[in-house]
């Protein structure tokens, strides 16, 4: 069966370990904060600005002057702290950022990922998805493994505008954990119940298949 | 000590004409000078190339600007959010320059700092790096970006005092600091203006010397683009 | 919150050995890491880079390094008042690079966030340029500085908390904060340790992100170099 | 008559205007403070970190933690503020201080500079003075007009390792206030009691001597 959003999230929340500093994209990626582990020390970088965001405020203590990326009102955590914009990007840029998780739009299997642009239909721009793509070493897509057209988002090649080349390193979709080799996209898990035949018809890419695929926990 | 400030926010945009570049501070509608971009549409001012991370919404930050199309060209890292913005864009009224988002904070910062020009690999194998140098460090590929050059730029901080000196506040800071001093005429509002001597000066993100005009705002709407609050358990 | 605590000076200079670059933050004797560079001695590692903007006094700082001829090399702006020191670098004992102020300090930013080189106008056409790009920028010359690369920071602040998180006070802050996050381990220690959420967020000169062990400094002597004072009229 | 160290300091706080952010090298330049003229409001920056430089701390007050580029211990005026020197060279590479005031060995009559290195003798290193003199737009030097075997210091050309080329706008010395022109240096004022003869003979570079020389309010 096919993961929902909130099981993505939860599947990327056992790549979080302990002492990472991440970065969350909008979208499922906000989801992951509230998966992780029990015991894990992790803290969740903004790039508008802020290190150790806690959860959304209580309903009256909302504070424009606090926010993350999202634009969504937050509160922070005991050890937080708050920089501007070229600070941030200096942890960002300076690898200082352990992981990162985002969405993307397409993925190909040698690691470029399209997530910012549509030609003549959708511009919204890139955001800081460009610096964290080419800096980070460890990168996470959260996605859906297919469009709403039921076309496969995994691909040969990206059709869109790049976000970045040769970046990634693992996808999550709603049927499987693959991760990103020099060959391919290599499938590590299955969705529960999703057999490789399914996972194999969705992705447009090379899907490298090697022994027993075993489902994930979620 | 010098004293930075004007009386009114009127004098704060002195000079400012058709045809201008602007740094505008602010992350979504947080740290926007709001007094400053109220008094851009009083002016009237058009032909303005913005350079600031987003564009505000269909009815306020610069998307007021937007509406009475006093400006000819963006230069952002986000413009969603704003239909009239898409509008213009789309029909090619308006310009648009998208710049990863740190690289916009980098170029502000090279302004500021006298620093020309600087390597970066955001962008690389995009369409971001066309018509730009590349080139590797360390094996991996790089671009060349350039420092912005703006005629004023405008700034929103919590606190300031008499000699121009800024406290930020939260989240708010963003793109605030890295724009003071990176056009020609940084002017600052704060919500609170003190005399000098009252800040900490251990405790002060932006030096004077970066700031030529700053005033106190005379309201703050401070509007939230997305309330998300949790119920007390 | 991660915890970025060791238990001591020891154990935050674990992994360090021979042959390591490092970078020392202070100005003269102010804002030097005392407890991080007594370890050093005591160590005895050798063949040591040392980037700093000075190298100490003969009895004091990087002078106790240089006694014990564990430096190779200084990479530093001004290295003025110290005696072993210039009798080392005559003698060709000690390596010596000589770097504009300015641009060491830009060198150690560049390495903390991610920019491999930048263009800066200081040094051009003089012995400094020798070997590197020149080009020019707005009609005037500028030469080519690469991000330094050092293993191990040594930092010293003020306060500092659980996380890492850093404050500095008044002059003692210099290369320090630019120093953080610039090599692969950053040690800063603290004249007080306090727990994680003691600071305000907004105070923070230095997020803790930037820094991979903080301890409190057993003693600290902050000797002054050039002691100046006026007479109370 | 030869000026005094304090003299040269007198005159060059002329040069100091209302609003200005000035930057004094170590030596006779620190010594402009004590002169600027009631009535201007002035703020000294530091490299080291510091803008709005005050005096000396009276004796019991002297911090470790609080000192000038000359290491000296210092106090701050009301608008003080503190930063690393990252920001410090930023202020002074992106051309927000308005005057630099520094020594020289030698200058150029083409406003090149040297005052960082005697080959084999004196080697301490440039400190701030590259990024000074390369940045700045507005540059006095103060200086004795000859060394101490009575040799010229303002020269056809440099003969130490430059410091900084084509920058330096003026010279105040013992003798006279000279300005740097494309065609050499252009004597503006003389030291009272000091003859234009005089300061030819101590002058190795082209002097431009046009009218009557007046002599220096000092």
């Amino acid at each position: 069966m096919s993961l929902s959003k909130e099981q993505i999230a939860k599947r990327i929340a056992q790549e979080v370990k302990d002492g990472y500093y991440v970065n969350l994209g909008i979208g499922i990626p906000t989801l992951v904060v509230n998966y992780v582990p029990d015991g894990i020390d992790v803290e969740f970088q903004s790039e508008n600005g802020v290190l150790g965001m806690g959860p959304f405020p209580y309903e009256g203590e909302e504070d424009a002057d606090i926010i993350n990326a999202g634009k969504q009102t937050i509160t922070t955590l005991p050890g937080a702290s708050f920089f501007d914009s070229a600070t941030s990007f200096g942890m960002i840029r300076g690898q200082h950022v352990d992981l990162t998780i985002l969405g993307a739009m397409e993925v190909a299997e040698n690691g470029d990922i399209a997530n910012w642009k549509i030609p003549g239909k959708m511009v919204k721009g890139m955001g800081g998805a460009m610096d964290l793509v080419a800096s980070a070493e460890n990168i996470i897509v959260a996605m859906m493994h297919t469009n709403r057209a039921g076309e496969s988002k995994l691909l040969k090649r990206c059709t869109l505008p790049l976000t970045g080349v040769n970046c990634i390193t693992k996808v999550v979709s709603n049927l499987a954990v693959i991760e990103i080799t020099d060959k391919g996209f290599k499938l590590l898990e299955r969705a529960p119940g999703v057999s490789v035949e399914e996972i194999q018809k969705a992705t447009e890419g090379t899907l490298i298949v090697e022994g027993e695929i075993p489902e994930m926990n979620v | 000590m010098i004293n930075r400030t004007v009386a009114s926010v009127k004098e704060a945009l002195t000079g400012l004409e058709d045809g201008m570049t602007l740094m505008v501070g602010g992350f979504g509608l947080s740290g926007i000078p709001e007094n400053s971009i109220a008094q851009l549409v009083k002016l009237g001012v058009t032909d303005l190339t913005c350079i600031s991370n987003n564009a505000g919404v269909d009815d306020f930050g610069l998307g007021l600007l937007l509406q009475g199309k006093q400006i000819k060209k963006m230069i952002s890292s986000y413009v969603g959010e704003n239909d009239e913005f898409e509008r213009q864009m789309l029909s090619g009224e308006l310009d648009v320059e998208l710049v990863p988002q740190g690289t916009l904070a980098e170029r502000c910062r090279a302004a500021q700092a006298g620093i020309p020009a600087f390597y970066t690999p955001a962008g690389y194998g995009t369409e971001v790096a066309e018509g730009k140098e590349e080139r590797d460090f360390n094996g991996k590929p790089h671009i060349l970006e350039q420092a912005f050059k703006a005629d004023f730029a405008f700034i929103k901080a919590w606190k300031g005092d008499t000699a121009g000196n800024l406290i930020f506040k939260g989240t708010a800071r963003n793109f605030n600091p890295v724009m003071c001093g990176a056009a020609t005429i940084t002017v600052a509002e704060v919500e609170e203006l003190v005399p000098a001597g009252e800040l900490d000066p251990n405790q002060i993100h932006i030096s004077g010397i970066f700031v030529k005009r700053i005033f106190q705002g005379e309201k703050y709407e401070k509007r939230i683009e997305q309330r998300t609050t949790r119920v007390r358990s």
